[in-house]
């Protein structure tokens, strides 16, 4: 009990120094493990998070980047570790309501139309009034045309918007977006920034996955580099520039 | 939970497919059986009996393995884990949609069973709906839980039935020896029945204990 | 590094390895003496009747073997240990070489007395559907492969299994019966029986003992295997 | 007398085979061990030089 008040003492001290005035952190991972298949996957993994934070984190493929945002997410629980979002457990439910996540997947019924899907996603998070905010979402991704018809005959540029107005439905205060910029077409890209633009303004924090760093820069306020489940590198106050940041990368991932 | 469900529903109306891929193959195993055996063996409420359920096992054993394939398509099934709903309201929601289901095929199935067969109807056939209610729910719990498993490894279409049947066992002779005396106008709210019963209760609470250690990652 | 890692499995397995398998060998040759030397011919059944001392002790394997999995099982949702996890995953399969004596056994006994290989006898009903179980939870571990999330299934499958146990005994039971009860034994009899269960006991624990320590050593190879590739 | 010594002869090759399958097990996996352990020394060896 000491300990832990210490601890928050702790935290919020650093915070004030760092940041801008807050209770608690979003996210706090202390010294997460996860195996799969018996083999570990991600390794001493510790870092946090304050609010309207926009983290991107970086690796090449297999490093743990997808892996460490299904943590995040409560779709994986940790090996040994603690993780918690919010103050408490990433799998708690009041907790699970405040996040969204966007995967590769759409995660849409293919023969519901977008209204349903949405409805169905809406009921499950509670949402308030949602028929007005479906229209909302459907409209801020410029689908409110095709709302009746069935997901299965979208194209897929069309299935990624929907399934980027699923993750948001719930106003999450958490975003998580598994590689945002890969397969998505011009125009789900640019209400994708607009999304981010507006949750960065609205103080929401948002941690996405990628290996292009030059496209994702402008968005971030901090970035991570992992290299085989673990934290190779971890920014300060400021970003580094696009060339500092490539040597970096390559020195950490060699 | 209840949005679970309102989905699976509105998904098969829109599809139809559960329902009556369920009902062409309950159907066509009667058929098999009838093919397979004499008309005097018909006759016996026994062999009527044991037919409905095997006919309901087998189809049903599809049917459920058919609801959560739907379900993984565009990994839907990640997007429900994600959304703030317990494992058990999820094993709940999964269960009633296939209790709902089957017992919409078997309202079908089974008067037609039994006029195929050439069973009398009479006033001890008002059991019946209790007693194929009773080996539904059984039958769905323990199956949510065993497909739920099945669906995510490989060769899931012979796992499925490798590790229901055996576990099934018991539900099968109850259901079986309940609807053959219900048959013969015999007494059937005896042990057997009390059998069924017990394992209804029994797997439906485990299942709802265990289904978050089998969705989870 | 890898050297102590490796070392563990050996200096583990000292005293177990020098001293079950001779344990074993005492116990089933005294276990045979008892069968064929000492113990007298059953009245009724005469000497076929001398398989019970075998069969009866597999079948209590069997179950051990089940009960075993059951609680590694939960112990192994409980805590995540990956020993309990390999516990279970030997213990089921050695239930199914025991549940497999049992079906062998029984036939071999039932055609001379009853004149049939097989009847749908509760027990031995009992014995079939344990072994299908059985089965379904090693092929689930074939099928599946070996990770954190088939753990978890097999241990899940476990535990259902040993619950409907109860069940299914009591429905065989309900169903039909003619499975020879066993009832007042001679002196003789019981003392065979019991040296029977033990040399039972002795194999089993033997065996479970040599299975556990390949998986365990196999999990090592795997973790040198990473170490290795890791630091290359 | 036939039948007792099949079923006696069916435990212990039961068993035998059993144990034949843990120790083929077994060997390859300390085959295994030797090849890992092998390759760590060469490893050391490489880095000493």
């Amino acid at each position: 009990m000491t300990q832990q008040t210490q601890r928050t003492q702790q935290a919020q001290q650093t915070q004030e120094t760092q940041q801008t005035k807050m209770n608690t952190w979003v996210v706090e991972a202390h010294n997460l493990h996860k195996t799969f298949a018996w083999t570990p996957v991600l390794s001493d993994i510790s870092f946090r998070i304050a609010s309207a934070e926009v983290v991107g984190i970086f690796g090449p493929n297999g490093a743990g980047k997808t892996t460490l945002l299904r943590l995040l997410a409560a779709l994986l629980t940790p090996t040994s570790g603690r993780l918690t979002l919010f103050g408490s457990a990433s799998s708690e439910l009041a907790v699970r309501r405040k996040v969204g996540f966007l995967g590769h997947e759409s995660y849409l019924y293919p023969d519901l139309t977008p209204e349903e899907n949405l409805t169905f996603y809406g009921k499950a998070y509670r949402v308030p009034d949602l028929k007005g905010r479906i229209a909302q979402q459907l409209e801020h991704v410029g689908l409110q045309d095709w709302r009746t018809m069935p997901v299965r005959y979208f194209s897929r540029g069309m299935e990624q918007r929907l399934s980027l107005a699923r993750a948001l439905l719930h106003a999450p205060d958490l975003f998580l977006l598994d590689e945002p910029d890969t397969g998505l077409d011009p125009r789900a890209v640019s209400i994708l920034h607009a999304s981010l633009a507006e949750a960065k303004e609205q103080a929401k924090t948002v941690m996405l996955t990628s290996h292009d760093f030059e496209r994702t820069r402008e968005l971030c306020t901090r970035a991570l580099i992992l290299h085989r489940g673990r934290i190779a590198w971890q920014s300060e106050a400021t970003l580094p520039s696009p060339q500092e940041f490539v040597e970096l990368y390559t020195a950490c991932t060699r | 939970m209840w949005a679970i469900l309102w989905k699976d529903l509105l998904l098969e109306l829109r599809t139809k497919e559960r329902v009556s891929s369920l009902f062409v193959l309950a159907l066509l195993i009667i058929l098999v059986f009838v093919f397979a055996l004499t008309p005097e063996q018909l006759k016996q409420p026994a062999f009527g009996s044991a037919l409905l359920w095997v006919a309901l096992v087998f189809a049903g054993m599809l049917g459920i393995q058919r609801a959560l394939i739907l379900e993984q398509e565009r990994n839907c099934f990640t997007g429900l884990l994600l959304c703030p709903i317990d494992p058990g309201q999820v094993f709940f929601a999964k269960f009633l949609s296939n209790v709902f289901f089957l017992t919409v095929v078997e309202a079908v199935v089974a008067p037609l069973t039994l006029a195929l067969l050439g069973l009398p109807f009479s006033v001890s056939l008002l059991g019946l709906p209790l007693v194929l209610l009773c080996g539904i729910v059984g039958f769905s719990a323990l199956g949510t839980l065993c497909a739920a498993i099945a669906v995510r490894t490989r060769a899931r279409e012979i796992i499925l039935p490798l590790m229901l049947l055996p576990l099934l066992v018991p539900l099968f002779i109850a259901a079986v020896h309940v609807t053959g005396a219900l048959l013969a106008g015999e007494v059937w709210t005896g042990t057997w029945f009390r059998v069924l019963v017990a394992f209804d209760v029994i797997f439906v609470v485990i299942g709802w204990l265990t289904f978050g250690f089998v969705v989870q990652e | 590094m890898d050297g102590v890692r490796m070392n563990t499995v050996t200096s583990r397995s000292g005293l177990a390895d020098s001293f079950l398998p001779w344990l074993t060998c005492v116990a089933m040759l005294a276990a045979l003496a008892m069968v064929f030397l000492y113990v007298p011919n059953e009245r009724v059944q005469g000497e076929v009747q001398r398989i019970f001392y075998f069969h009866l002790p597999s079948a209590w394997m069997a179950f051990l073997g089940f009960f075993i999995v059951a609680g590694a099982s939960a112990a192994f949702l409980w805590q995540g240990k990956r020993s309990a996890d390999l516990l279970a995953q030997a213990a089921a399969e050695l239930g199914m070489v025991f549940c497999s004596l049992v079906l062998l056994t029984g036939p071999l006994w039932a055609r001379p007395i009853w004149g049939v290989w097989w009847t749908w006898d509760p027990r031995l009903t009992m014995t079939l559907v344990l072994w299908l179980i059985y089965a379904a939870y090693v092929l689930l571990r074939v099928f599946a492969g070996d990770n954190e999330t088939v753990a978890r299934y097999a241990a899940v499958l476990g535990i259902v299994g040993v619950i409907d146990i109860p069940l299914i005994y009591i429905s065989i039971r309900l169903w039909r019966g003619i499975h020879p009860k066993v009832e007042q034994m001679a002196p003789e009899m019981a003392w065979t029986l019991l040296v029977c269960t033990g040399a039972f006991v002795c194999v089993f624990t033997w065996l479970l003992w040599l299975r556990l320590r390949s998986l365990h050593l196999r999990d090592e190879i795997r973790a040198l295997r990473q170490h290795l590739v890791a630091a290359s | 007398m036939s039948y007792l010594f099949a079923a006696f002869s069916v435990v212990w090759i039961v068993i035998f085979l059993y144990a034949l399958s843990i120790s083929r097990r077994q060997q390859e996996l300390s085959r295994e061990v030797e090849t890992l352990r092998r390759m760590t020394e060469e490893k050391t060896n490489t880095e000493s030089l």
